[in-house]
């Protein structure tokens, strides 16, 4: 396994100020996305359950940063911020949420199976693994058309206990495709640890079973997921294969919210809000770039009205009518 | 007599059978400390500890896989699978293994395991996590299935099923975890392949699986006020299925309907409607009529959900057809 | 026309339509040089070579997955399951996600995907390797199924399979690959929900799946010396259903006999004896009969194995019972 | 990846004289039952199919004899060979291959699912890699009951791709337990090579996906295969967790018998041929231990004699009623 360290203060000045502000503005949207989520499921406006990646926005913003526009990814439960992160928009997710016709997915997905094939989401998923075989198929396909794309495909620490990883990463090794498997390793499988689920240290070491790169990165650090998974999105670009990403980091939340997260230790989540990964990414901002907090602000603004529009708009679309759950069964 | 919750009635049955019998353990995701996710093992790790209530990784293939290993090898494990939707990942080990190990062994294995799981739509859960899949079990011979409805039932089924030395899938359903209903302070084991009469009636005949029996018996009601009794059966195990409780009662009444969330094609309801048809052709007036899922994936808004699945009023509707 | 195998027939298919759309491509486990285990894509890889015959790592839901992803992004996949018993392996990607991802999109996304894969006994080929398992993918919304019976179905089926939008499972049979039949020489497309009335008859309906169409027909023969004269349906896709086609028949003949090699308990004949009830209740004279796999796992030994799978003289018994 | 070399003649003469009897005549055993499976076979007096283990002796020999006779192994389609070595008879083996009465499995199993749970036989199996969570499923028992078991697995080089694989080992990884999963790397599943398979040179590599020790040894020398694999089954049994062994082997004959096999480079089989585990270890047996001639030929007669025995049995045994088929569904 390499380590990548938490990116250096020349590391980050050296990146374009323009893609900076897009990681910044990513990891706000996310933010305030889930926090206006949680309020709303919270007040009992959404229905279903709902998954919060509060504490995972770097991820999302780092890695989809380093895709091209016609890239794909597949996303999970957790994949608001996914999705976010690859272009769509805060009223039609919105939308999605309340289960309204203007939603992605006209009220019939919800929360956990947002797709945009327009935008190269190919889907949430309720079944956790499920999206790497697909990503493996859509790398196949790229690389059958000659597309140049390449597939970014999200999952979790506990999902590489499934035999649908073990599958499709072996899949995509043997045939060089360009894809990578991106592991958000938030330490939890609903209630289960890490040390529960395997008996490595690192979930990139499984990339040697298939004889691919394994990275470990601090998923808390912006810019340094957002290098590490450029590399290796440009190298299976390149035609060189796929590899395995993984990424550092922690829910802030339950698994869904009402789960009280009583298996974790308090200190444990304190030490990760400590290390906030937008706050983290605020401060080197100003610190380490010329950005001035007027900028940021600004931002945050254009964040929170795009929000606030959202969920306006939200509210006010139409319900589905009952029958419309008989359509879009079939083509 | 208590009154308690479908849930406690699950947790009471793998407590007793746990402290009955030490082969009998529990393995599944979060049912630890976590107490599953609707809450059905709680408090039983903190019984029985780490070695009987044991978390796993997050792999339904092994979890069935090596339920089957131990049972096959002198354990009674009670596997759970999380939602019956992801029963697809570990279909090999209950399908293909556990329902066949004994026959291809010429009757040597025994396989006392129990694959707990839970199914039904109505918490805006969507496509992936609310769909009612018992038929795809209950078509492979080797298998027995139990949908238990109420308290009593899944705990007098629950117990039923660690002690019987064939596999087992055992169906819950989401929405009945908070159902209260009454049960015995004293042990009592239900016979599988023994239907209850829920409702005595004599112009109608509803046969009704897990959550739906609740909805038969509040349309049950509601046609009462107009007049037509309805006689409610809740098979409670569709493998082996008690044929002859509701051909008494069809025999009775000459119309029968059946319900369940499962989708319409290809469901539970059409074996019973083809051995009901089959076996009581002179005194049935009306054709059978199915009254069960639509044949769409489950949607997420609540209101296109609630019309997928069967509601009271669609029974009662479908009831006062068949009287017409 | 030519007289061709039904194997031919499946290669004959796959290679036009891969002639015809450069998106349409096989993978799956040695079908490559191997051509296949029942040689039913030989030939292809020498023509189109390891990018479009792929063979693939022993992982059947990578294979049933990755078509998914290649078919929602652009290509035409034709997935092979060698077996359809290990379709249990591939089936979160079949049913959770082919069947539901364009529903779940709230109709986004094309499916374009076939898979392929063959079923049934005959072969002493035991449990795990003889089983039909149509009922499995039947009861799931948003999959097409097919089940060609002779050398013309499979390469018009198939075709059309290809180029529907829809995933579908098509299920061939592994003792029908030797059978000869006629092929038109000149392109064509079955289209499906099409059943085939394969023999016209005025007393009975027997309505066939897959190999059973051919014993069906024997047992014909052998009624109609008898002077009992048998119509014989084959639906060729049991979703979508011809039902109409199966009901203008029992119109005719008052009497309904199913007959399929899987199990009979919760099998695709419950299905198609409930639609018939539902409707034809008026004509029908007996209650449907169904002649289906015994509810038991497939043995190995001949004796066995061809005691549990119905035979032509079954058939024959059974139709002279529903006659009397 | 640590390579095991192949043994040397001290490791061989160190081992206690009955003990390289029974590993001969377990070979042997083999070798001659599957010969005349094969013939049988092919003058079409078995039914099904046969896939046939010829060429690969050593490894089920070498395993089995390293295991208690209370061990438990799970097998697979080419399994004859385990469960020989796991002290199954022939007689009701052949029977079984008949599909007669008298079989291990009443003829219900046939060839490829010959079990004998009174002898530690917990099934041979069609599904590729279903063996593997099983087998992980008895040694959880075996934990559980203190008993002191070990299983081993068996499974080819095609079944390292299999979901079930991975869910497998990293189950009982994470668990300590007591199996040891044993690879028979014959370098095919069906007629895909193991380039086309996997993207690393040896199978023993997957085994830093779990945590736990991956060997690689010359499967078809007999003495390496049990020293390994006695190491590792005596380290399971002590509670330091499972391992992964895999045996580098060949199979002589395609994937069943009626296949040609013509994906093969000759050069390759005649190769493996030249090192006939059988040939090599009786060779070692006359040179570097003080086996004669004779005491070889009375192996070879009596296992002969037991053959012969076998068949005439199995022919003389018999045929069940069609109705026998509606039994042992249930307990
Ligand atoms: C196959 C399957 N098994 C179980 C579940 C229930 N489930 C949903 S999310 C989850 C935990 C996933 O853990 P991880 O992959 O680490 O993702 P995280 O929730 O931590 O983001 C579980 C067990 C599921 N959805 N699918
Ligand atoms: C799940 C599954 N897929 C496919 C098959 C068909 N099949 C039987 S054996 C085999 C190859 C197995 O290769 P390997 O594991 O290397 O074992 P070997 O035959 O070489 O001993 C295949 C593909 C099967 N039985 N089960
Ligand atoms: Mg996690
Ligand atoms: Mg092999």
């Amino acid at each position: 396994m390499s380590v990548t360290p938490q990116s250096s203060p020349a590391a980050l000045a050296a990146l374009p100020r323009n893609l900076l502000e897009r990681l910044y503005r990513t990891m706000v949207r996310i933010r305030l996305f889930e926090q206006k989520a949680l309020e709303l499921f919270l007040a009992g406006e959404l229905p279903g359950f709902l998954h919060s990646c509060l504490g995972q926005e770097a991820v999302a913003a780092g890695v989809c940063a380093a895709l091209r526009e016609d890239d794909y990814i597949t996303s999970t439960h957790r994949g608001h911020g996914h999705v976010l992160a690859k272009g769509l928009a805060m009223d039609r997710m919105m939308a999605e949420l309340y289960g309204k016709t203007t939603g992605y997915c006209k009220g019939k997905g919800g929360s956990m199976h947002i797709a945009d094939f327009s935008c190269g989401v190919l889907g949430a998923n309720g079944i956790v693994a499920a999206g790497l075989p697909i990503a493996t198929g859509a790398a196949l396909s790229a690389q059958m058309r000659r597309s140049g794309q390449v597939v970014a495909a999200f999952f979790g620490d506990g999902a590489t206990s499934q035999g649908a990883f073990h599958e499709a990463v072996n899949l995509a090794a043997v045939w060089k495709l360009p894809v990578v498997y991106v592991c958000e390793n938030n330490h939890y499988a609903v209630s289960t640890p890490l040390e529960r689920q395997m008996r490595i240290a690192s979930v990139s070491e499984r990339a040697a079973a298939y004889g691919i790169p394994g990275i470990t990165v601090d998923g808390n650090d912006v810019v340094a997921v957002y290098q590490a998974a450029g590399d290796l999105i440009e190298r299976a670009r390149r035609g060189e294969g796929p590899a395995l990403l993984e990424c550092r980091t922690y829910r802030w939340l339950g698994h869904y919210v009402g789960d009280p997260a009583t298996y974790r230790p308090p200190e444990e989540l304190a030490w990760w809000k400590s290390r906030d990964p937008l706050l983290i990414f605020e401060r080197r901002l100003l610190q380490e770039a010329d950005f001035s907090e007027q900028e940021l602000a600004l931002v945050r603004r254009e964040a929170s009205d795009e929000l606030e529009a959202a969920v306006d708009f939200a509210r006010r679309s139409p319900a589905p009518r009952p029958e419309d759950a008989l359509e879009d069964v079939w083509p | 007599m208590s009154q308690i919750f479908y849930r406690q009635a699950v947790r009471d049955a793998l407590r007793e059978e746990m402290r009955r019998d030490e082969r009998v353990f529990l393995l599944g995701l979060d049912i630890g400390r976590f107490g599953g996710t609707y809450k059905a093992t709680q408090g039983l790790w903190e019984e029985f500890g780490d070695e009987r209530v044991r978390d796993t990784p997050l792999s339904e293939a092994a979890i069935a896989g090596a339920a089957v290993g131990a049972a096959l090898t002198g354990m009674r494990p009670v596997a759970e699978i999380m939602y019956m939707d992801f029963i697809t990942i570990a279909l090999d080990q209950i399908a293909n293994q556990a329902a066949k190990l004994r026959y291809m062994s010429g009757g040597q294995a025994r396989i006392p395991v129990v694959f707990r799981t839970q199914e039904g739509a109505g918490r805006s859960s969507a496509a992936q996590h609310a769909q009612s899949l018992e038929a795809w079990v209950a078509h492979i011979p080797g298998l027995k299935v139990a949908l238990p409805a109420t308290p009593y039932d899944v705990k007098g089924l629950l117990k039923t099923a660690i002690r019987d030395d064939a596999p087992v899938v055992f169906i819950e359903h989401k929405l009945l975890y908070g159902v209260k209903g009454e049960v015995p302070d004293e042990e009592y084991l239900i016979p599988f392949g023994h239907a209850r009469v829920c409702r005595q009636g004599t112009d109608l005949t509803i046969v009704a699986l897990s959550r739906m029996v609740w909805k038969a018996l509040e349309a049950a009601e509601v046609l009462a006020a107009e007049g037509i009794q309805v006689e409610v059966i809740d098979p409670r195990t569709v493998v082996p299925l008690d044929l002859a409780t509701i051909l008494a009662s069809v025999r009775k009444t000459g119309r029968l309907l059946i319900t369940h969330e499962a989708y319409t094609g290809f469901g539970v309801g059409a074996e019973i409607a083809s051995q009901v048809v089959e076996q009581a052709w002179q005194t049935l007036r009306k054709p059978p009529r199915r009254v069960c899922g639509r044949n769409v994936p489950i949607p997420f808004a609540p209101v296109m959900e609630n019309y997928v699945i069967p509601q009271v009023s669609d029974l009662v509707e479908a009831a006062k057809e068949l009287m017409r």
